[in-house]
């Protein structure tokens, strides 16, 4: 059972290159922030390394932030044999919020993924079937942005009051 | 029989003989529709029609027929047009003809024909055609699967139905349904039991058990109802088909249900025939008997439908090949052993 | 003939299977769901589900409401099924960030609920499975035994299937005085009710050969898919979240947890998934006798409710087992009044998710039970 | 061949096993309650109907800011201080005319949230629940007690109060600086004033 802080040292020492900071909010949860290009294989070592042994991405959220005009990815992920827990964030500018898709670590993120490009706009590269899930494939806008704007039609049926 | 009439002329004499089996099937289907929903409510701790025409809803499937009268009768846009609408017709038709061999009691029987069970599984394979057509006719993805299932299954249960019929003529060696029940008239099997078939030969109990499995699968009755499984194929070949049209396929179903027990009665039960011997035996007792025994074995289908879960297509077909048939001809041969030595 | 393409249907012209819209109007997809089935025959050679009609967006919701404490109604509406289980999720999450000191009658009060939710909502699931295979007769027999909770529920928050009851900080009112007798009544009168579902369902050869060896989930797919709750129980995995990632007071009592084992079919199958949710309302039945004995008869439910929630920067992912699976909340806090951004992670998305993976070459019937057997609610799915 | 009798065996006893429940369940008296002749009476705090003592409501608004869906609205009008709106039965004096109070149950999602920040507890659920209308509009429920002739006389009496009381504000504020500049006249070097809060200068400027 390993506490954040202990995973992002051991993290730290194991691979240089990858631009990892560790920060907190006043109250909550403490999370690892990840660069976008080296997201992927901080995943892998994560999930396969066997100290860590993240077998379970619990959930995978995409966040709007309007303030710094970016958009974010987190993911939260644990370890069922260990039991410890870790939360990994990925901010991208809004206007090319490309993120490496992490369906081939785990499985789940397909749709996890579909619903935050088709909720909040992020881009998964090479993600399998890149389609909107929960709206239908051709809505226009991803409606948990917090400058959206709902679309008065939709192929001719009005939508809001 | 015709000629007992003497001076009546014919035409109205075979009137009567067609008017008679016709009534009791849509009095039994009425019945039979409205038992089934209070069967099903008592079952599972409820009551069923409660309402309509006072006292426990007894005039229920009158207020259903009516409504189905009434109802818009739909036809598919691009559905072959006369098989959909002739399906049903021809599904009721098959069951009803069926019913001309049946020796209702010793006074009546619709035709009284040598051949009277080979005419009947004859006729009963017709229903199989009937469904097809309708599972095909109407252009619905999903009553062309139940079309299929049905044909697969009414096929293949007809061996099991035939081997076992075939278990009964042996003993009784006649195929004439009259000759069939008067063999087995009186008591004196182990001094009170009736000498009817299933007592005179300890093999037949499995061939009755093998028969009513079979003629369970023939009325689509659950554990085997998959042409029209409501779960997964939403209403099998009945889908497309709404208002007097659905009411004709009910009737036909309920109908050729009452059409195999009433058969297996007479192979099994001992037909017309009371089961206490010379007491309450005679032409008018033997309908009473007939028919009551018919309903038994329809009470309990209807007892069986609202226990059991469905099977799947495969387990179905393994059971009647793998299981059904080759238990038949044993029980065949076991028989025919049977009475050679006794 | 040609098959005729809706415009959502990706063109499959050049293969020469029927596709099949299975939903969103079928009686057993367990609500708004439509599976494209690829058939050769009666064979399924691909399932794609196609979710979100019922989408309304709770997160939006949750944003735009621009207050914590009401948010609670909408989370009763994402898995309506086990309304109470979800605002539980919620009011836990929400503590967690204030770090607010909860009464003891509270806590007990909610476990005794939330489990008696969990033994409704299993009753329901294991229904309709029983009804998707064609057997009528133990749903209703089952949903008498619902309406007793049910009734149970009304009397303690006013409402039958959304209760809005659970607020955070504490209870919206105190339980009515005969809630102890009720509860230990239903207990009495339901165990040998679960015996009689198992006389009539669960080893019935019938059911047996319709559930045993279809929709095999093994554990290391099912831990890759991140399953959860029952299903993931079904393959073979000891994981509870009461007991593996303990929330409110459930250290205190002692339950076990069934697990799959392969009795009928190989580990993991249907049927493994429908017996884990038949043994685990015995289970639940255990933890509620031990919370009512221990149960505080005086203390104010209301006492530690906030009047105002005020949060500073942070967030939490918090998680509880519902019985479907894991339920997580991810609450983004800045210093507005309302939350700036909530994510439920539901159980049922995920395991819908795993269909395809499972239901490879299997027949329509067993999709339909696989569906059935991975319980799933529409409303949780869509959101 | 023995796992197929011993198959066989166990179908036929679990089959028998299940039907030996439901012919039980047969003879069991039904557990339905018919609904028209046996009515269920609703427990006593069952959330069925919205109701409000319109004569308890002190017009405060809390109840339709508490409401997620936003189904109540209210429209108050300032009782002019001619007139004594009496205390509702908490005690709480009234100083609203509620010209609308109105509860539209076709959008109520029933959450009760409303019924709790009411200070005089006048918002509350009844276990009624047979109003189902044929009119959505219908459902619309119209709690305040005022004719319209009423709520008119009520409105523009009030009008008029407030153009008296906006005079009367003018004339003082013109006294006042009146007062201050002979003031600045009469003493060169006015004491230094305590540092006031800016908003409350804002005030008197406007």
């Amino acid at each position: 059972m390993k506490l954040p802080e202990e995973i992002f040292n051991y993290l730290r020492e194991n691979n240089e290159e990858a631009g990892l900071e560790y920060q907190t909010g006043d109250i909550g949860e403490p999370w690892i922030l990840v660069e976008a290009s080296s997201l992927k294989p901080v995943m892998k070592t994560l999930r396969d390394d066997p100290q860590l042994l993240f077998d379970v991405l619990m959930c995978l959220s995409g966040v709007h932030y309007q303030k710094e005009e970016e958009l974010g990815v987190t993911y939260h992920i644990n370890s069922t044999s260990l039991g410890h827990k870790l939360a990994i964030k990925v901010r991208v500018p809004i206007d090319n919020p490309h993120v490496p898709s992490v369906e081939s670590i785990w499985k789940t993120a397909n749709w996890h993924e579909r619903e935050a490009w088709d909720m909040v706009g992020v881009i998964f590269d090479e993600h399998p079937n890149h389609k909107r899930i929960l709206c239908p494939e051709d809505w226009e806008g991803h409606p948990l942005r917090k400058d959206y704007v709902q679309q008065e039609f939709y192929q001719g049926m009005p939508t809001g009051e | 029989m015709i000629e007992s009439y003497g001076n009546i002329n014919p035409v109205l004499a075979v009137l009567i003989h067609a008017l008679i089996p016709l009534t009791i099937i849509l009095v039994y289907a009425l019945v039979a529709i409205w038992g089934e929903r209070k069967v099903a409510g008592f079952i599972q701790d409820r009551l069923g029609p409660h309402r309509v025409g006072g006292w426990h809803g007894w005039a229920q499937s009158i207020a259903d027929l009516l409504k189905l009268i009434q109802k818009e009768d739909i036809v598919p846009k691009d559905a072959s047009r006369f098989l959909f609408k002739f399906a049903p017709f021809m599904m009721f038709a098959a069951s009803y003809a069926a019913f001309a061999v049946l020796p209702f009691s010793s006074w009546y029987i619709g035709s009284m024909i040598d051949i009277g069970v080979f005419y009947l599984i004859a006729i009963t394979s017709v229903l199989t055609l009937s469904v097809i057509m309708a599972g095909w006719a109407s252009n619905n993805k999903w009553s062309l699967l139940g079309g299929m299932r049905s044909a697969a299954q009414l096929v293949s249960y007809e061996v099991p139905t035939i081997a076992t019929v075939l278990t009964v003529i042996v003993v009784s060696g006649s195929l004439n349904l009259m000759t069939v029940t008067e063999m087995q008239s009186g008591n004196d099997i182990l001094g009170f039991l009736p000498n009817w078939f299933i007592f005179q030969n300890p093999f037949l109990i499995i061939a009755f058990g093998i028969f009513f499995i079979s003629i369970l699968v023939e009325s689509h009755r659950v554990p085997f109802d998959l042409p029209e499984s409501e779960s997964e194929l939403v209403a099998g070949y009945q889908t497309e088909y709404s208002g007097m049209r659905w009411a004709m396929f009910m009737l036909a179903e309920y109908a050729d249900m009452l059409l195999l027990s009433l058969l297996g009665v007479t192979l099994f039960f001992g037909g017309w025939n009371s089961p206490f011997g010379s007491f309450m035996s005679g032409p008018a007792w033997g309908f009473f008997w007939f028919l009551l025994k018919g309903f038994m074995l329809v009470f309990v289908m209807m007892w069986i439908r609202w226990t059991l879960p469905r099977y799947r297509v495969d387990q179905l077909m393994h059971i009647c090949w793998g299981i059904l048939i080759p238990a038949t001809f044993v029980n065949l041969i076991l028989v025919a052993l049977w009475e050679v030595v006794f | 003939m040609e098959v005729m393409m809706n415009k959502t249907t990706d063109s499959n012209s050049e293969r020469r299977e029927m596709v099949i819209n299975m939903g969103p109007q079928h009686p057993s997809t367990h609500g708004v769901l439509r599976l494209e089935l690829v058939l050769d025959g009666e064979v399924v050679k691909e399932v794609r589900p196609n979710i979100g009609y019922l989408h309304r967006c709770f997160e939006k919701y949750a944003e735009e409401l621009g207050d914590y404490a009401s948010v609670t109604p909408y989370t009763d509406r994402m898995d309506y099924v086990s309304a109470m289980n979800q605002e539980l999720g919620y009011v836990i999450a929400i503590e967690r960030l204030l770090e607010l000191e909860i009464p003891e009658r509270v806590e007990y009060i909610r476990v005794i609920i939330s489990e008696l939710q969990r033994i409704a909502s299993h009753l329901l699931g294991i229904g309709a499975f029983g009804l998707d295979l064609g057997a009528f007769t133990p749903f209703l027999y089952l949903f008498t035994e619902r309406e007793k909770i049910l009734d149970i529920f009304e009397k303690t928050s006013g409402a039958r299937l959304l209760y809005n009851y659970m607020t955070v900080g504490g209870l919206m009112k105190d339980v009515p005085k005969d809630f102890k007798k009720d509860t230990a009544e239903f207990v009495k009168t339901f165990r040998p009710k679960i015996k009689e579902l198992n006389d009539l369902l669960s080893y019935n050869k019938i059911f047996i050969n319709r559930t045993a060896d279809i929709g095999v989930l093994p554990e290391k797919v099912a831990l890759n898919y991140a399953a959860s709750g029952p299903v993931l129980r079904g393959s073979g995995m000891k994981w509870d979240l009461r007991k593996d990632d303990p929330y409110s007071i459930y250290d205190r009592f002692d339950f076990d947890i069934p697990v799959g084992s392969g009795e009928v079919g190989t580990l993991g199958d249907c049927w493994d998934r429908y017996m884990v949710r038949v043994r685990e309302m015995e289970q639940s039945l255990r933890i509620i006798e031990q919370a009512l004995d221990g149960m505080p008869d005086e203390g104010d439910v209301t006492e530690a409710v906030p009047k105002r929630i005020r949060l500073k920067e942070g967030e939490i992912y918090c998680r509880t087992e519902t019985p479907r699976g894991e339920l997580g909340y991810y609450i983004i806090s800045d210093k507005k009044g309302g939350p700036f951004r909530v994510k439920a992670r539901a159980p049922s998305f995920v395991h819908l998710s795993m269909l395809p993976a499972i239901s490879k070459g299997s027949l329509i019937a067993d999709m339909v039970a696989i569906v059935g057997s991975i319980d799933i609610v529409l409303g949780e799915v869509d959101r | 061949m023995t796992t197929v009798i011993r198959e066989g065996w166990t179908t036929f006893k679990s089959i028998f096993t299940g039907m030996g429940v439901t012919i039980r369940h047969f003879f069991k008296p039904a557990v339905t309650e018919l609904y028209p002749e046996e009515k269920v009476e609703l427990p006593k705090g069952a959330r069925a109907k919205l109701y409000v003592n319109i004569d308890d409501c002190i017009g405060c608004n809390l109840c339709a800011r508490a409401c997620p869906v936003n189904c109540i609205d209210i429209e108050t009008v300032m009782a002019t201080s001619d007139v004594d709106l009496g205390k509702t039965s908490t005690g709480n004096p009234k100083r609203f005319w509620l010209t609308q109070f109105d509860i539209d149950m076709a959008k109520c999602m029933y959450c009760d949230l409303c019924t709790f920040p009411c200070p005089t507890d006048c918002i509350y659920m009844v276990p009624e629940y047979e109003y189902s209308e044929f009119d959505r509009t219908n459902l619309v429920y119209h709690f305040s007690d005022l004719t319209p002739e009423k709520v008119d006389e009520v409105k523009e009496k009030a009008e008029k109060e407030a153009e008296e009381k906006k005079k009367e504000r003018e004339r003082k504020m013109k006294e006042k600086k009146a007062k201050a500049k002979d003031k600045a006249k009469s003493k060169p070097k006015p004491k230094p004033k305590p540092k006031q809060p800016d908003n409350k200068k804002d005030d008197e400027e406007s």
